[in-house]
């Protein structure tokens, strides 16, 4: 993906190299309780959306049998139904109260309606012909409108969780494919580096060793020469007891360029 | 004849032929009226109706046509009445015979001009019921047209019997010696 | 399978909202009927009857001013009525309002032209493993 | 003079009479509405309606046909022809004819009324008006503020004035629930109508009357059955039901304490006219019974065409235009909203 062998600009430290660790923890946790919340939100959307496909159709036949309703009123109580009802309308008397419901930290908003007290004016619409049928279209039309409401919350949900899955999808995709994978490659960056500086030490350490043991060889040939030129008869013993475990070849090859 | 001054006594006084005049007339006159009386009844109706349906005018006309009879009756009546009028010596004016002969064109007029009168009527009355029906249903005109006939003979046994009676009339032309 | 979703109604007591519709005569007579209609002060209607004689500028602006009013929560519209300002809503964005296409009686409901439930079947027939992993 | 009127009924009316028959036969039948039954599409609908009496009114209707458009061009028919036989009246038919606008006028004067309590725009209001209640000056209804000033200044120069005076004190305009209203308004209407064909004898008055009591008896028993439940007492009731008609007055007084429908089923069905009626009714079943109303009161509508010579028939056209109206819109609305199976619910056949 698009994070591989990117890394953070740091310092290759051990110190670095802790905290990278502990934040990689951290992603990593996260993007498991992200994943949940996104599986959480997700079974509830697809609950949503089902409910919403149900209602939906519903709808379609409550609506028809409302407005059909609606016809039987006028068949009998007259076409000129329609203008009484409008011209009785004042304050509504069927509202919508909107509540929050959370979901794993999302806040879906959720409609609830409720029928306001106070007697409406259209109890006695219809007195002497179809006044039955008036109420019935009334009933059927309440109904209608309990349904709407439902599928209007269900409808929101559907929008909110939408958006809110999408972004908690975003950031664990994020999570899983950038930010881990950076901070994997920081840590793998920074434990290459730190091998390397290990072993760099490692040689030099060798180096230091190889160069004190040539400078130990040198000074104890200068000091043997010095025997030999002061005194030749040591020089047989000598030699043999100090040179025998530092005839390194590759001292023997430096040995110029040393100083 | 016991008072002179009695309305009994003023009535026998009057002359046979204002009797039979005015049975000529009324035949004519009261026919007329209920032919007149049956047009209008079945012409409005027939109008309206052939405003919607105008096939009806042509067939209804029949319905005019029997009230239109009805008048024809009156004045056929009218006329036989008038050819039984003869001129009678003064002095038989007064004689039972034309006493008779008076009272019988006089009845006979009653006779048709009433008859017809209420056949006009009622030939009108069917024949806007007619011009309605055959207006809804045309199969129904045959069968209102035979009431119609039936109505319109009511006017003809008027006819009938008048011209029968008015045979009745003869004047006394011979002055009895 | 994920943890049951903490589901706890936060009964955030907002003062009450009305529903407006946007549709035909006879349906806003039943809602009307319904006791959804409103009327305030300033003789402002929370609905808006909309005949052959209509144009779309006014469902367009009524639209518009059902969509910024606050005290309305839910917006109906006849779904034909929905085609002719498409572009309007398929724009909208927000929560709030939350607008319904509901079917007219003489246009019976057309599940291809419901922007909500378009999306919805798209997600169900593109993405079978479920709208996961989009993102 | 029962019978007598046969001789001089002609004189004024008989043109009128033979004409309204003639519209009567311009109706739809049986034939019609199994066609119209069949229709697909509310164009197949006008189809079959331009081979009607409809067709001049349905031939320019541009070809997205609305409901509402076919019952507004249908019910221009039915005013064009009562104007059409208005013009050519002369009295008493001519106040008859206008009689029969009465129930309209109240129609519109309550709604324009209505409208008015809530500051609507007449002439918005006026377009809703069913155009046969429209008289002369009916705009100013509207500007009227209180009742008793709209009695004052508009209703009393309109031929309701009568009614309001006779039941509505002044004091009752103001607060009085417009639906009552209206009820009391149509109550001094059934009754002033019912007075009037009395007085003009005849088998005008025979049939006439026989129409409005059942009129007045159907109000009583619907206002009955649709108080039920409602805020509206026993004496109030009591004071809508018009004091005529068969049910009058020993019904009345069983209907005004009447709590459920079976009750007033009870009552109604010692009248044996009505029994009929509700024979076809399942008990607790009330829905129906405006459907088994409008077919009884066809039947007697179509009854009186049978006898000639009467203004019967033109109450009675104006009602069976009414009713095909209900019908046409029933079955437009069936095929619109494609509820073919329900057709044959609504329809009542007038021929």
């Amino acid at each position: 993906m698009s994070g591989s062998g990117q890394r953070l600009n740091v310092v290759p430290t051990v110190t670095v190299l802790g905290v990278v660790k502990a934040r990689l923890v951290g992603a990593t946790k996260g993007h498991q309780l992200l994943k949940k919340k996104s599986d959480a939100l997700t079974m509830q959307f697809r609950q949503i959306l089902k409910r919403i496909v149900q209602t939906k159709e519903s709808m379609g036949d409550i609506m028809k049998s409302a407005s059909f309703a609606l016809t039987e009123a006028k068949y009998t109580a007259g076409d000129n139904i329609k203008h009484i009802v409008r011209e009785n309308v004042q304050s509504a008397t069927i509202k919508v109260k909107a509540k929050q419901e959370n979901v794993a930290g999302v806040k879906l908003p959720k409609f609830e309606h409720f029928t306001e007290a106070g007697e409406s004016k259209n109890d006695l619409t219809g007195l002497a012909r179809g006044g039955q049928q008036i109420q019935l279209c009334r009933s059927a039309y309440v109904k209608a409108v309990e349904l709407l409401v439902e599928l209007a919350s269900l409808q929101t949900s559907f929008l909110t969780l939408d958006e809110a899955i999408k972004t908690t999808n975003r950031r664990v995709n994020a999570l899983e494919n950038v930010v881990k994978p950076r901070l994997e490659n920081t840590i793998s960056y920074i434990k290459g580096e730190l091998d390397e500086l290990e072993r760099e030490e490692f040689f030099r350490l060798k180096k230091i060793q190889g160069f004190k043991k040539r400078e130990v060889e040198r000074q104890r040939k200068k000091k043997f020469e010095e025997d030999q030129v002061a005194e030749i008869d040591w020089e047989k013993t000598h030699t043999k007891g100090f040179g025998s475990d530092l005839l390194v070849p590759e001292a023997q090859k430096d040995e110029d360029i040393i100083f | 004849m016991a008072n002179s001054s009695s309305w009994a006594h003023a009535f026998l006084y009057i002359s046979p032929y204002t009797f039979s005049a005015i049975g000529i007339a009324i035949s004519i006159g009261v026919s007329v009226l209920g032919a007149s009386w049956g047009i209008y009844i079945t012409g409005s109706s027939l109008i309206g109706a052939a405003i919607k349906a105008p096939r009806v005018t042509s067939k209804n006309l029949i319905s005019v046509i029997f009230c239109e009879a009805v008048a024809i009756y009156g004045v056929i009546v009218a006329i036989i009445l008038q050819t039984k009028l003869d001129v009678v010596p003064k002095q038989n004016m007064h004689l039972a015979e034309s006493m008779r002969a008076g009272y019988a064109l006089f009845a006979s007029g009653i006779i048709v001009g009433f008859a017809n009168l209420l056949c006009g009527i009622c030939v009108g009355i069917i024949g806007s019921s007619c011009a309605l029906s055959d207006a809804q249903n045309s199969t129904l005109f045959v069968k209102i047209l035979v009431i119609e006939i039936f109505g319109s003979a009511l006017g003809l046994f008027g006819v009938i019997v008048g011209i029968i009676m008015s045979s009745q009339a003869t004047w006394p032309l011979v002055v009895a010696a | 399978m994920a943890a049951a979703p903490a589901t706890s109604v936060q009964g955030t007591a907002r003062t009450s909202s009305l529903i407006a519709i946007i549709a035909d005569e006879d349906t806003v007579t039943g809602f009307l009927l319904a006791g959804v209609g409103n009327v305030d002060l300033r003789r402002k209607t929370n609905y808006l009857i909309v005949d052959s004689k209509t144009p779309v500028k006014a469902i367009e602006d009524a639209f518009k001013e059902f969509t910024t009013r606050d005290d309305i929560a839910v917006l109906l519209i006849s779904q034909y009525i929905a085609n002719m300002i498409r572009f309007l809503i398929d724009s909208y964005k927000k929560p709030l309002p939350a607008i319904l296409e509901i079917p007219s009686k003489d246009h019976p409901y057309d599940p291809t032209h419901d922007s909500i439930l378009s999306r919805v079947k798209h997600m169900f027939s593109s993405d079978p493993a479920g709208p996961i992993g989009r993102g | 003079m029962y019978g007598f009127e046969a001789l001089t009924f002609n004189i004024h009316a008989g043109y009128l009479e033979a004409i309204v028959r003639g519209y009567r036969s311009g109706m739809l039948t049986a034939v019609d509405y199994n066609n119209l039954s069949q229709c697909e599409t509310l164009d197949d609908i006008k189809l079959h309606l331009l081979a009607t009496d409809y067709g001049h009114y349905l031939q320019n209707e541009p070809s997205p046909l609305h409901t509402t458009a076919i019952v507004e061009k249908c019910t221009q028919k039915l005013v064009d022809d009562y104007n059409h036989l208005l013009s050519q009246a002369t009295e008493p038919l001519s106040k008859f004819l206008e009689y029969i606008t009465y129930g309209y006028i109240i129609d519109n004067v309550v709604l324009i009324v209505t409208g008015a309590l809530h500051e609507r725009d007449v002439q918005e209001l006026l377009e809703k008006c069913h155009p046969l209640g429209m008289f002369d000056g009916i705009a100013t209804v509207a500007a009227a503020h209180s009742m008793s000033e709209l009695y004052r200044l508009v209703l009393i120069d309109t031929p309701l004035a009568p009614y309001f005076s006779e039941c509505i004190t002044s004091e009752d305009l103001d607060d009085m629930n417009i639906e009552i209203m209206r009820n009391t308004l149509y109550k001094a209407y059934l009754e002033d109508f019912y007075r009037f064909c009395q007085k003009l004898g005849g088998a005008t008055a025979e049939i006439m009357c026989d129409l409005l009591s059942f009129e007045a008896d159907r109000r009583a028993v619907n206002i009955t059955i649709n108080s039920i439940g409602t805020e509206l007492t026993r004496d109030d009731r009591r004071k809508l039901y018009s004091n005529f008609g068969l049910l009058y007055p020993y019904g009345h007084e069983e209907l005004a304490v009447g709590e459920d429908f079976d009750q007033v089923r009870a009552v109604v069905e010692k009248y044996p006219p009505y029994q009929a009626i509700f024979a076809k009714l399942s008990y607790g079943e009330s829905q129906m019974l405006d459907k088994a109303f409008y077919e009884e009161e066809v039947k007697r509508l179509t009854l009186s065409f049978e006898q000639q010579f009467h203004y019967a028939v033109f109450f009675a056209y104006v009602r069976l235009r009414e009713q095909e109206i209900r019908n046409l819109m029933w079955i437009s609305e069936c095929v619109a909203q494609n509820q073919k199976s329900r057709v044959h619910d609504g329809i009542v056949l007038i021929f």
